[in-house]
């Protein structure tokens, strides 16, 4: 369970490995604030090795769309997995998001 | 029909870092059951998740010496979880939000309860000397 | 002193794929007592994990219906985990052996005992409905 | 939790990924020896990425080491963190099996 951050071009992308969830979400947001502190503007998470996300991780992602879109910025997302398609439509977060079937994708569209 | 038996039972400090081994160990019991693999992987973590953390952060409010507890029951036709806490009655129908009305999207809590009955194929409230969450999975 | 209280009790089925998860939360236990690292990465979960591994294997014989149980009970000075299975008394003196003598060293099993041992600071075999192994580690 | 096995010129390394312990150290010794069955002689388990053995995971390695010698090959063993040095010291093992420090050391030293 971690997250990593690397640069593409000027899109910061996060990787979150493992799940999503009460006990590390804090760790993403923090991150995410930190580079958004810096300057940054695009962001980018994929969710290729993510397992599962609980309420308050996509409570999580709804804060940091709202952050980073006060700032001017942009947030997008990769990789859903079949079961985190469905976590998403449940929700009706797939309405919030804009969602990339690829991280290649989802780089181009900034 | 057989009587239901026990077959994890598990209680942990107030301390939401040690909800994702818990929900590893229901997990396993899922996929040993063989119950579909949709139900093990997705519905079944997120539903715990969720119960675990309301029972802790709302339930028990954190507080040190309280504790959480996970049972999970097998019957001839359903998996079923009961997580009890030591917190104050609290009156599930009233707290369940919609959290997909556009007023309630950009919500960034009230999921949980939403989530749970979403996923599981029956959540019940039981008051008990705490709160017990009883969430029952079909075997279908 | 106060009261040793109970800190984590879990019980599963007997298989060993449990193992791992509830030596993670005994071990974030640990971390969490601010024990010395050590012993949290090395000392308690190569000892927890012996003590399952014979309580599901030996002990219950890994019998369907049959369950293990760990409990950690927190006290001034150590941390102390209990291991109890539903199996036959036996000789926890007499099975020990020493996997160290040129003889032994090759051999593929007989170290389970050997490094319960070696890594707590206190173990004891306790004869109750079942055996009970309790593995002491200190706080120093 | 998993072994990822991958071949070094004519040594064929193998990486554990987690833990090495009762649950899961027959798949350990099963991917070995159908290396071993298909002709491979030199073997390297790299336990960089390891967290803890237990006795069980001593005695795969133990066997393992048997079975490849009756065949005329080599086991080697690299990257024993503190943690895992200390458990080869108690159980006497380190004086069964020829240990690197790193990686290319022991690939060196076949
Ligand atoms: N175990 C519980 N004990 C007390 N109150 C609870 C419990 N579970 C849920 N609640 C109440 O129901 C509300 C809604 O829960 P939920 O839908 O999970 O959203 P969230 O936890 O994000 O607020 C909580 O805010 C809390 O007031
Ligand atoms: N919980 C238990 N119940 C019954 N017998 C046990 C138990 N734990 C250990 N033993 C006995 O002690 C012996 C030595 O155990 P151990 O040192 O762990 O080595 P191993 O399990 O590899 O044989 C076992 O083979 C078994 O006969």
């Amino acid at each position: 369970m971690s997250f990593s951050i690397s640069k593409q071009g000027d899109v910061v992308v996060v990787d979150v490995e493992g799940q999503l969830i009460v006990g590390n979400r804090q760790e993403l947001k923090q991150k995410v604030l930190d580079e958004l502190e810096r300057g940054e503007k695009k962001f980018l998470i994929d969710f290729s090795q993510t397992g599962y996300i609980d309420s308050s991780g996509l409570g999580v992602l709804v804060s940091l769309s709202k952050k980073i879109r006060e700032q001017g910025g942009e947030l997008r997302l990769a990789n859903l997995n079949d079961d985190l398609q469905t976590l998403f439509e449940l929700t009706k977060l797939d309405t919030l998001f804009q969602i990339s079937d690829t991280r290649e994708r989802a780089l181009e569209s900034f | 029909m057989a009587k239901p038996r026990v077959a994890l039972d598990v209680e942990i400090p107030s301390d939401v870092r040690y909800i994702e081994q818990v929900v590893e160990l229901a997990a396993r019991q899922c996929r040993e059951l063989h119950l579909p693999a949709r139900k093990c992987s997705l519905n079944l973590p997120v539903a715990l998740t969720e119960a675990l953390s309301n029972a802790i952060l709302r339930g028990n409010a954190i507080s040190n010496g309280k504790h959480v507890r996970v049972r999970a029951l097998v019957s001839d036709d359903a998996l079923v979880f009961d997580v009890l806490d030591e917190g104050p009655d609290f009156d599930i129908m009233a707290e369940r939000i919609d959290p997909t009305t556009p007023d309630n999207v950009m919500r960034e809590e009230g999921r949980g309860l939403f989530l749970m009955h979403m996923l599981m194929d029956r959540v019940e409230h039981i008051r008990s000397r705490g709160n017990v969450i009883r969430l029952t999975l079909l075997r279908e």
